[in-house]
């Protein structure tokens, strides 16, 4: 019996060999660390992040959304749903929020929700990992089951947009939020106080479309990082992740420049410091290596 | 009088004792101010030392009192005599605080000690107890001159406070513009909907109280009198004119609206369906009277888009309209437009602005309106052309930086400024009057030798210049409330009035007691003036800066004490001196001057006379010693009601006396004056810009008399210029007059 | 419209306001802004818009239909949300510019072949057809929108990236023949098309082919 | 043990900034007996930490002087400083209030010689320069205080400093000893001039005010524009010293805006206006000032200030709210955001940028009574009909100088109405 359990909605990039595939391992060995019981729920579908507006409706993402919460009252009664996908979080926190808001839009939302022989009654929670890492378990109990510290592994911390705003973490301001400074301190790590592009966009899913633009500031964000001498960047949502990391070449293809900065997700630095190995902190799935977290997870620590 | 018992304390406490030989002081002022009693104290400030002089006073009979200690500024609480005559000579902050404690500083402190002792007893001698004034106005009644929100609001609250009034109204009914809204800005939570304006309930009031007499379609005729005193005549139309006995007055004249006639280029007087605020209040009350909505004026027909069109007229730079922002038109454009929004959602509601003005509350109000669906524009207007039943309004979109029409305005609101009622603007000279084509028409009809009347500051306004002090009008009793002393709304011209009311009800209390109002509150003394030695040269009656002097048949002039001040700006005028007060006067100040020990050309110890504002001035000298910011030895401050009051003979007795400069420093002047007597600065420098002749005939240096503008915050830059001018007259040397007097 | 008569006479006119207010989600807000353009400074990719937020709302007041419409500006949110949370009336600017944009489109007037546009389409068509993303497809359809060849350079130029995601099993050339999906795919659908028609109910247009639609 | 004589036809004016100070002249002067309750050590309020007043560009402290003066020389008004209502009961026409005052450890004897400053070491952060400067514990607190008297901090109770302090003291007037003391006064009518408070800046999280040094605000600037401010007049920015000639204003620094306060506190635009001539003043044609706002406020007759400040070529109007602030190496400030009035893109280097901070109620936060009813940004917006409680200043609405002191002179009036009814009930 785990001292936790959550209903997991992992997100589509999450997927087995989806982009952020090595998040989904991280976070399951640093939960299972932690004694946290992540149960997916059954037939979860895409949540339409943010992106899908033109094709769809309003009231469509509703339902996409509610069908996900539907399932989870089904099967997983009582359980919170924790998200690792800042888009699905955020999609579910405003779906919540319009449906309570709009019996109106609540009824639609059933209507429809009714031909997958599915409802959607309000009081569901969504919440994002980081939440639950800070706030139901908090950074003390974190810090228990380091084994090996991140010693001298400068991390940039990135929140960037969609874990920050409109919601964000609670008691953390939307321009200069600490929970990940707080998270790479405790598990050993140094975080960098006065990171410039903490909270700056990486062009989201609008690399696709808009990659120039995106490549600007995805550009400055690691450069910014380079300036503050980081080894690595890390951050909680898998989109800024798989943009910064991926465009690096393509940056340095277009503007000779010579960017190498590794992207990682906090869950990876937390599995590493609690004993992950390699594979366990997903730190095989990268396209630039973090060398100093790959060098302290095959590194070999006594029992203590 | 009485015959006069001096006593003199000299304090040693707060390192006077160590600073200074009191011992000698007390010798001094026994041998050479001729105190009957002199007594040194270690703590005089001390419940005992308050004694030693209760004791004296009540024991002794002493009735003249002179205290060496600290600035007259300080422990003012522990030495109040009332019953006697009091001066304080500046031993702390003007001597050893102002000085450094060295062994070569030590002569020349002493010195400057024994000097304020010596001047100290010589103005004492001259003083008086002021007594305060016999016999003026007891009437405790409050005439209100107009009818409109300001004026009802006052009668009603006087009345509350258990007064009686007049109003008086030139139109037939009472309620002013007030009563014309159809429904008046929201006043509370959640400030979103216009609300009934009151009102009917507050003119039901006032014409139902028994205190409260209303007189309508009435005038002032004339006003004579002072405050406690005044005679008004009212002639009323159609009926006999009558006579009322008043103690203040309060005018609430109001405003009329801009003529929009002088808009053409917004179509003002064009087209009947452009017009301004006030007539679509009529339009809005006419139409809710009727269960309508508005229609078109032109031809009744429906109203779908409506424009209204801010600051027309007004913040306007070219001096061809008014230059001010008359602050409520943003509100009651708002207002209006929901009045459309809310009779019909679908009629279209431009608001076009420059800068949107809604202090306070005022933007939930502002959020109401673009929650029903009233559009902002930003955007400044080039014309209104009436192109039919339609208006054509061509504007520059400033956000979308472009310029742009809206075709067919079935109505376009003008949001014209308030003109201030204020009648005969008394600075502007008769023969330039004569040439106005308007002539205005005086509302108080004063007697006052200065003018019909109360004096205007900007704009026509009638408001008051002093920050700290919005109702310190020029016309001491006569306080005017509401839009005719500032643009203002409803919410604030009903708050405007009950101050007013409190003021004119304190001018009543004080007039009857013989005291003065601000800033000298409670001053006792008073002008006296020695008629037999006058030449009715008119100087005082010019300048009181109070209009508290009129003149007789024969221009003698004919003082109203309850209307001064007490500034001494008469006392400064008077060429023959024959204006004083009890405990400030010509004599009080030269016996200061002639005290002072003035050593020989030979000494190298020049004097110098400051002649110091008691309001800015000599606070900062003050501050300056309790910041020991040291200055010259060779100074001589005496504090002076207002440079207004600076007489040319203390200059002259001063100069023959040895000194070898003098220094005035007073308060700014020009247009934002500090002067706390309005004009006291300005004239002074007038006088002093006549002296320069005197000095002449005297064979003396220009420099020998020279004025400052001081602020109270100078306590740094006082000293300065006081060492500045000691350098100076280093410079230029000793005064050839020394040794003559 | 079209004629320019009427079209002057709608400037400044609330029309297309009430359209706005009646069509587009979260339309509603449009009248409440204030004009200070904190939203301006505080969007991404700013730099790049022709029309500001606080901009395209005056437009919208004054009645600029087409030039709103077809405008390219809302179709470079970023959906940051930082004009979101730093507007000082609370306007919910994001969802604003996504219902205008996703209007422009279901009236056909959103420019042609806007990438942004023409990348949410695909998005949604692709996670809609099994319930889930299948990124590799959805990318190569991102690639090929403007055809064949440009296609290939695309590929071409990003075949670095996509050799290192796949070394780091975070791209599977599976995924071509076989997607993850939801099992009740077809409830899923269902559920989708219904909403459609309710929306549509709701605010009065024509319910448009869809991929599930059908 | 403090003394205060009240009655029931005692007027109670709970703060004494210069909206409490001008209720309790007024009434006093219309011969009223009037208690005067401040919990700083001194009168005088906000106004007296200000340099210069708009639109005269005078002193507040001149006015300070005339007020003072009439304090002092009126019998009827009986001040109580470091004192606080801490709770009031009764009716209109009979009130009773609980006042606790706190120790000054300086009683009446005081001469203000200043040998118990000269004795001390010990410093403490200045509140009167919000705490841009340190004084010594034992403190004049202004040199316009009243009472003229000195304060001991209270962390110099039980140090040896303290013992010093009162070893300095010839006249005794240093009492360690002295308690916490609470007096019930009697009152018909209390008048609340509890005045306001900035709102807290570093909410308005966007412009960095917790981050970067040289982001400052409206009030700290006042105190670095006087001479005796912590920087003696001179407009140095906080994080080098550097002279802050290139300053930029910024409006609606928490006003209007629903994520902080909603209403609009009025006198932004015109300190601001007022601000940008202090850097003239400070640094001649050198000096650049450059407002951003969304409306100018300037209402009535303050429009020609606005007009003569548009005219002075050092200042500069940008219609933008700013999106936000940076800091840049140099430790310049760099603001971000878009000029509305066409479209022009700025990210715009400052010396030091002012934040045009908000203005909320003291009251905010606090419990008032029952009888009080304040609307939704916790002014008092009128009291229970048959109350004996006036709100007046800065406590009832965001008002400049002159509209606080006319609504405190309305207040005055307000409050005698109910000592005149109770006298002539008594009579």
């Amino acid at each position: 019996m785990a001292k936790r359990e959550y209903a997991f909605y992992p997100g589509c990039s999450s997927q087995l060999r989806g982009s952020a595939a090595n998040y989904l391992v991280s976070v399951e060995s640093m939960c299972e660390k932690l004694d946290v019981k992540m149960t997916q729920i059954p037939d979860w579908n895409c949540c339409g992040a943010s992106i899908s507006y033109a094709g769809s409706s309003e009231l469509a993402r509703h339902v996409l959304s509610a069908r996900n919460f539907a399932l989870s009252d089904k099967h997983l009664p009582g359980q919170d749903i924790v998200a690792t996908c800042a888009a699905c979080w955020l999609g579910g926190r405003e779906t919540i929020e319009k449906l309570d808001a709009s019996s109106q839009l609540m009824a639609d939302t059933n209507e429809a929700l009714k031909e997958a022989g599915l409802e959607y009654k309000s009081g569901t929670a969504i919440r994002h990992m980081v939440e639950v890492l800070v706030e139901d378990l908090g950074y003390e109990e974190l810090g228990k089951p380091v084994v090996k510290p991140l010693d001298g592994v400068k991390v940039a911390g990135y929140v960037g947009c969609q874990t920050n705003r409109p919601f964000g973490i609670a008691g953390e301001s939307f321009e200069n939020p600490m929970y990940l400074d707080k998270l790479i301190d405790t598990v050993g790590g140094e975080s960098i106080a006065k990171y410039e592009e903490k909270v700056s966009c990486c062009g989201g899913s609008l690399a696709f479309c808009e990659q120039e633009k995106a490549e600007k500031q995805i550009k400055n964000i690691v450069e910014s990082a380079y300036d503050h001498g980081a080894d690595v960047i890390c951050t909680p949502c898998p989109l800024c992740q798989a943009n910064v990391e991926v465009y690096q070449s393509e940056i340095n293809r277009k503007q000779g420049t010579k960017l190498n900065m590794p992207v990682v997700y906090y869950s990876q630095l937390l599995s590493v410091a609690y004993g992950g190995t390699l594979k366990e902190a997903g730190l095989d799935g990268h396209i630039i290596q973090p060398k100093k977290l790959q060098e302290i997870a095959v590194k070999v620590v006594g029992r203590r | 009088m009485a015959d006069m018992k001096t006593a003199a304390y000299i304090c040693k406490g707060c390192g006077i004792g160590e600073r200074v030989d009191t011992a000698q002081m007390a010798k001094i002022a026994t041998k050479e101010g001729k105190m009957h009693l002199v007594r040194e104290h270690d703590f005089l400030c001390s419940a005992a030392g308050v004694q030693v002089i209760r004791d004296d006073i009540e024991r002794e009979g002493a009735t003249h009192v002179l205290i060496a200690a600290c600035s007259r500024r300080a422990k003012t609480e522990a030495f109040y005599f009332p019953s006697i005559a009091l001066s304080r000579a500046n031993i702390r902050e003007g001597v050893i605080w102002a000085r450094p404690d060295t062994e070569e500083a030590r002569e020349t402190t002493q010195e400057m000690a024994d000097d304020y002792l010596r001047m100290g007893c010589g103005e004492l001698k001259k003083m008086k107890l002021a007594g305060g004034v016999q016999d003026t106005g007891h009437a405790k009644r409050l005439l209100v001159v107009g009818g409109g929100v300001s004026g009802l609001t006052a009668a009603a609250e006087a009345s509350k406070t258990g007064y009686q009034v007049v109003l008086v109204e030139k139109a037939a009914a009472l309620g002013g513009w007030a009563a014309k809204l159809h429904r008046r800005m929201p006043l509370r939570e959640p400030y979103a909907e216009p609300q009934d304006t009151g009102m009917a309930e507050l003119i039901k009031a006032v014409t139902g109280d028994a205190n409260i007499k209303v007189i309508t379609n009435a005038v002032i005729a004339r006003t004579d009198g002072a405050p406690g005193r005044f005679k008004v005549d009212i002639s009323v139309e159609s009926g006999p004119s009558l006579t009322e006995e008043v103690g203040a007055i309060i005018q609430a004249t109001g405003f009329s609206t801009y003529d929009i006639a002088k808009l053409p280029e917004l179509g003002g007087g064009k087209s009947p369906n452009v017009i301004d605020q006030a007539e679509l209040e009529r339009l809005a009350k006419q139409a809710a009277g009727k269960g309508q909505a508005i229609v078109r004026p032109s031809d009744g027909g429906e109203v779908k888009t409506v424009v209204f069109v801010q600051c027309a007229g007004q913040r306007d730079s070219t001096g061809k309209h008014l230059a001010y922002c008359s602050g409520f038109c943003c509100g009651a454009s708002i207002k209006q437009a929901m009045y459309f929004k809310d009779a019909n959602p679908a009629v279209d509601t431009v608001v076009i602005y420059d800068d949107l003005r809604v202090p306070g509350n005022g933007e939930d109000f502002y959020r109401s309106a673009q929650n029903k669906g009233v559009t902002f524009t930003k955007g400044r207007i080039a014309s209104v052309e009436a192109k039919g039943d339609a208006c054509e309004v061509k504007f520059r979109d400033l956000i979308l930086d472009e310029d742009a029409t809206i075709a067919a305005a079935d109505l376009v609101v003008l949001a014209t400024g308030q003109v201030p009622n204020s009648g005969v603007n008394i600075d502007i000279p008769a023969e330039e009057a004569a040439k106005m084509e308007v002539k205005p028409v005086s509302i108080l009809n004063l007697s006052y030798r200065q003018g019909k009347d109360m004096p205007q500051l900007a704009h026509g306004f009638t408001d008051s210049h002093f920050i700290c002090f919005p109702y310190e009008t020029r016309r001491t009793g006569i306080y005017s409330a509401g839009p005719v002393r500032r643009p203002m709304d409803m919410v604030q011209a009903t708050e405007d009035a009950t101050g007013a009311t409190l003021k004119a009800i304190q001018a009543m209390e004080n007039a009857e007691l013989g005291r003065a109002a601000h800033p000298r509150s409670g001053d006792l003394s008073y002008p006296i003036v020695q008629l037999d030695g006058c030449t009715q040269c008119k100087r005082c009656t010019v300048e009181c800066p109070f209009g508290a002097i009129d003149e007789d048949e024969k221009t003698y002039p004919v003082f109203n004490e309850s209307r001064c001040r007490r500034c001494g700006t008469c006392m400064g005028a008077c060429p023959v001196r024959v204006i004083s007060f009890e405990n400030y006067s010509c004599d009080t100040v030269g016996a200061q001057i002639k005290a002072v020990d003035v050593p020989d050309e030979f000494s190298e110890k020049p004097r110098i006379l400051v002649l110091a504002c008691e309001n800015d001035a000599y606070p900062a000298i003050d501050m300056a010693g309790m910041q020991r910011n040291c200055y010259s030895a060779f100074v001589r401050v005496i504090p002076v009601r207002c440079l207004g009051s600076v007489n040319t003979i203390w200059i002259t007795d001063a100069l023959s006396a040895g000194f070898d400069g003098i220094m005035m420093l007073g308060c700014k002047h020009g247009d934002d004056y500090q002067c706390h007597f309005v004009k006291g600065s300005e004239l002074a420098s007038v006088r002093m810009s006549k002296i320069d002749d005197t000095l002449k005939q005297l064979a003396l240096e220009t420099e020998r008399v020279i004025s400052h503008d001081v602020a109270i915050t100078d306590m740094a830059r006082v000293p300065q210029l006081i060492n500045d001018y000691a350098a100076k007259i280093n410079e230029i040397g000793m005064s050839p007059l020394k040794g003559f007097a | 419209m079209g004629d320019l008569n009427t079209q002057m006479l709608d400037k400044y006119r609330n029309n297309f306001l009430h359209e706005v207010e009646e069509k587009v989600d979260d339309g509603h807000w449009v009248k409440m802004c204030m004009q200070c353009g904190v939203c301006a400074g505080s969007c991404t990719f700013g730099p790049d818009w022709e029309h500001t937020p606080q901009k395209i709302f005056m437009m919208i007041r004054a009645g600029k239909r087409e030039e709103v419409l077809s405008s390219h500006s809302m179709w470079l949110c970023t959906s940051c949300y930082n004009c979101m949370v730093r507007c000082p009336r609370e306007l919910p600017i994001t969802h604003i510019m996504h219902g205008l944009a996703s209007y422009a489109h279901r009236l056909g007037l959103a420019p042609k072949n806007q990438p942004t546009r023409d990348f949410s389409l695909i998005f949604w068509d692709n996670c809609t057809k099994t319930g889930r993303v299948n990124e590799l497809r959805m990318t190569i359809s991102v690639y090929f929108r403007e055809g064949i060849v440009s296609g290939i350079k695309k590929m071409w130029t990003l075949r670095n990236v996509g050799r290192g995601l796949f070394f780091a099993k975070r791209l599977n050339p599976l995924e071509l023949f076989v997607s993850h999906g939801c099992k009740d795919k077809d409830g899923l659908r269902r559920a989708l098309k219904k909403a459609d028609e309710i929306e549509a109910r709701r605010r009065g247009y024509a319910v448009q082919p869809r991929g599930y639609s059908s | 043990m403090t003394d205060v004589v009240a009655t029931n036809q005692t007027i109670l004016v709970v703060g004494g900034g210069i909206s409490g100070m001008t209720a309790a002249i007024e009434a006093a002067e219309c011969g009223k007996q009037v208690v005067l309750v401040e919990k700083s050590p001194t009168l005088g309020g906000r106004t007296a930490l200000l340099y210069r007043y708009f639109p005269k560009l005078c002193h507040p402290t001149c006015g300070l002087e005339i007020n003072l003066r009439r304090i002092k020389s009126s019998r009827n008004i009986r001040v109580l400083t470091l004192a606080e209502v801490s709770a009031i009961s009764g009716k209109r026409g009979d009130y009773s209030a609980t006042i606790k005052i706190a120790p000054r450890y300086v009683n009446e004897h005081c001469t203000a010689c200043g040998a118990c400053a000269d004795a001390v070491a010990a410093e403490v952060p200045n509140p009167f320069n919000y705490g841009l400067s340190k004084m010594k514990a034992a403190y004049l607190p202004h040199v316009m205080a009243y009472p003229q008297r000195y304060v001991l901090d209270a962390s110099l109770i039980g140090t040896p400093e303290a013992d010093k302090a009162k070893a300095s003291c010839k006249y005794g007037a240093i009492d360690l000893a002295m308690q916490p003391e609470t007096i019930e006064v009697r009152a018909g009518a209390v008048i609340w001039a509890t005045g306001w408070q900035p709102y807290d800046a570093a909410k308005i999280q966007p412009y960095g005010y917790d981050r970067f040094a040289n982001v400052i605000t409206s009030l700290e600037f006042e105190r670095l524009a006087d001479p005796h401010g912590p920087t003696g007049g001179k407009i140095l920015r906080p994080s080098d010293g550097k002279e802050a000639k290139n300053v930029a204003f910024i409006q609606c620094a928490g006003s209007r805006d629903e994520n902080h306060l909603r209403h609009c506190s009025r006198i932004c635009c015109m300190a601001s206006l007022k601000q940008t001539q202090y850097v003239k003043e400070a640094w001649g044609a050198g000096a650049k000032s450059t407002v951003y706002y969304i409306d100018i406020r300037a209402i009535d007759r303050f429009e020609d200030f606005y007009q003569k400040v548009q005219n002075d070529p050092t200042v500069s109007f940008l219609k933008s709210k700013v999106a936000k602030v940076t800091q840049d190496k140099s430790g310049d400030v760099v603001l971000h955001g878009v000029d509305t009035e066409g479209y022009h893109r700025y990210a715009n280097a400052h010396d030091m940028a002012v934040l045009a901070i908000g203005m909320q109620p003291s009251v905010a936060g606090v419990d008032i009574p029952a009888e009080i009813i304040a609307d939704s940004s916790g002014f008092i917006e009128s009291s229970a009909a048959e109350s004996g409680f006036f709100g007046a200043g800065c406590a009832t609405n965001a008002l400049d100088v002159n509209r606080a002191v006319q609504s405190s002179t309305a207040a005055a009036l307000r409050a005698i109405q109910v000592i005149n009814q109770v006298a002539r009930a008594e009579a």
